[in-house]
């Protein structure tokens, strides 16, 4: 604690090497089963330190072992390296399962977010059934994002980086099949021409906005 | 003639068959788009390439013989088999430039995105739940470690939590907005709004009492509730800056007067 | 796990290359929750492997690193170096649920901001203790808004950029409204009692945003 007291006060003095610098990062990362900022880290190290260096290093370092050195969003975690799950049947977590509904209902989160309610019920044609969204939010697997500058101001569905750690993503740019399904205009929203039958979501999202909020958010 | 042409294309046995393996778990199926999108299976085509027509025939087909065997479909299903009866018509009739509203060709084309966009969404449900995961295939860090004795508490609470708090207030049963007997009370945005106006002509002392509105100084209640308004109403006065008070002793009256501004 | 239990039965072939045991033996030391034997590791490895020659290698590997392989009684963990403890800190935070009051004070300030004492006891129905708002001040969820241009001139309270991190909010006003609590099952189907009171008008809201304001603190 001495020292990084001193390192502040004594600021003058320069930082650590990158070598000490990858040792603490290493430390940091270790001790945490979950996934640590840069920002964090700096706070944690000596002034004048680059984190983001030190933990550039330290990813190469590992490359190859029996941990990983990932990224998860803004963060950075280590994790065991996936082809020695076979060891860690200790350590396996109930996975809970999902519903084919609720699997669906987070891919397209994933893939279209921020995305409304009504766009999900668009895509799937039929409801959002009740406490879908409630167990994906109860996981930690999506939140509240903007509000959508449409009539009504829909709430709006993003991924966590639980999310991401979950599923190993380092961003959700790194969504599986991402580019193609850009490249085939899959993840545009298209206007249905006319009245079509599976519009669940025109009408829904008119509702679901039009008196939604005045009563909260007075403006 | 419409009907004539329904009459002629008729199902095929094949259409049939498939119309019939449905029905068998119609509650299954996620809704018309679901069922949909297993029919346009049958044609092993690139979704891309699909024939609208012939997949409305084969829906019509399954709705029919879910009647034909007294199921009971959902309204949606129904509404479906409507809609594309008439997408039937209009991708079999020659366009009529009269009509208003999108070709037949058009909507046929947004079913036909529809379709691809939730198989791509399914596709990648798959991909995504197939990839290696936290807690199954590799794993955290399994031991917090205890380095430092210092020990800070810090309190959390989750989004839902917050939310649920909020909705068990807001739907309370005995909750009541609370409300007053107006009718006797004078407030002291009145009282203030009374006394703006009056204090610039008080120039010497005056009493407190001669500011109470009228018709507020005979009825004990109301005068009690007018004197402490337009008292609070002074003491902002005065805070303001615009007023002095005094009061030469115990329970002798209260007088103001008019600050001049230097 | 095919992979193992075709090593156990074929134990003909030769055991994995040390290289790779050690790979086996750093994953399962990261990941377990305690301290791991020998026998422990020996057990969950494929047949022939010789874990405490792996854990030697390993040991040897991090020298010197952030962190180090060190014995346990007759097992082996993972810890960090101890000349980096003081970047542990953050690790031993004790965390503790949120009393109902406070999070009831808490999701009313958020949904009514900028929210006087008043306000928040009226909307509860019972008196708001001062340890209440204490707490959520010094946590940081909170801080006080701009005095209400009311008789009395009563202070206000709104959440803080803290709040709507810890919450993964962008704004309070991405909070969803009662209908899409009740869209999203999280409340139960009742409509809430009709004509409330509820907000503050918009110019208040925006004043929030301003900074502290010194005379906030005049008394």
């Amino acid at each position: 604690m001495d020292e990084r007291e001193e390192d502040i006060t004594e600021s003058l003095f320069e930082a650590p090497p990158m070598a000490e610098q990858e040792r603490m990062v290493e430390a940091m990362l270790f001790a945490s089963a979950e996934p640590v900022t840069i920002r964090d880290m700096e706070a944690r190290m000596p002034h004048g330190c680059d984190a983001a260096e030190a933990v550039a290093h330290l990813r190469r370092r590992y490359e190859g072992r029996g941990v990983r050195v990932v990224r998860v969003g803004d963060a950075w975690a280590i994790r065991t390296a996936p082809d020695l799950g076979f060891l860690m049947q200790k350590e396996t977590v109930e996975q809970r399962k999902l519903s084919r509904a609720a699997i669906e209902t987070l891919a397209i989160i994933a893939y279209h977010q921020p995305c409304t309610r009504a766009e999900i019920e668009e895509i799937r044609g039929v409801s959002v059934s009740r406490g879908t969204i409630d167990q994906l939010l109860e996981m930690g697997w999506i939140r509240f994002g903007r509000r959508k500058m449409t009539p009504g101001r829909p709430v709006t569905f993003v991924v966590t980086p639980e999310f991401l750690d979950h599923f190993g993503l380092e961003s959700a740019r790194d969504l599986p099949g991402l580019k193609e399904l850009r490249a085939a205009g899959l993840l545009e929203s298209r206007p249905p021409p006319g009245a079509m039958p599976l519009g669940v979501g025109g009408e829904d999202e008119e509702e679901a906005g039009g008196e939604g909020q005045p009563e909260l958010f007075d403006e | 003639m419409t009907e004539d042409l329904f009459r002629e294309d008729q199902m095929s046995v094949q259409e049939r068959l498939a119309a019939e393996a449905l029905i068998v778990d119609v509650d299954g199926f996620e809704g018309p788009l679901d069922v949909l999108l297993t029919l346009s299976r049958t044609q092993k085509v690139d979704l891309r390439r699909i024939s609208v027509l012939q997949l409305a025939r084969q829906y019509l087909a399954f709705v029919d013989r879910a009647k034909a065997l007294r199921i009971e479909l959902a309204a949606d299903y129904l509404v479906m088999a409507a809609w594309l009866a008439f997408l039937k018509s209009r991708l079999l009739l020659p366009p009529d430039p009269a009509e208003e509203g999108p070709s037949g060709e058009e909507l046929a084309a947004h079913l036909a995105f529809q379709l691809e966009r939730l198989q791509a969404m399914r596709d990648m449900a798959a991909r995504l739940m197939a990839r290696d995961r936290l807690g199954r295939d590799f794993f955290a860090r399994g031991q917090s470690e205890d380095v430092t004795r210092v020990r800070r508490v810090t309190y959390s609470a989750t989004l839902l939590e917050l939310m649920q708090a909020y909705a068990r207030i807001r739907t309370r049963d005995e909750f009541r907005p609370f409300v007053m007997d107006r009718d006797s009370v004078f407030t002291m945005e009145q009282a203030l709004e009374r006394m703006r106006p009056l204090i610039g002509f008080a120039g010497t002392w005056t009493d407190l009492t001669s500011y109470l509105p009228d018709g507020w100084e005979t009825d004990p209640v109301r005068r009690r509730s007018a004197t402490a308004a337009t008292f609070a109403a002074s003491l902002e006065l005065v805070k303001e800056g615009h007023l002095e008070i005094r009061q030469a002793e115990m329970f002798a009256p209260i007088q103001l007067r008019r600050k001049d501004k230097h």
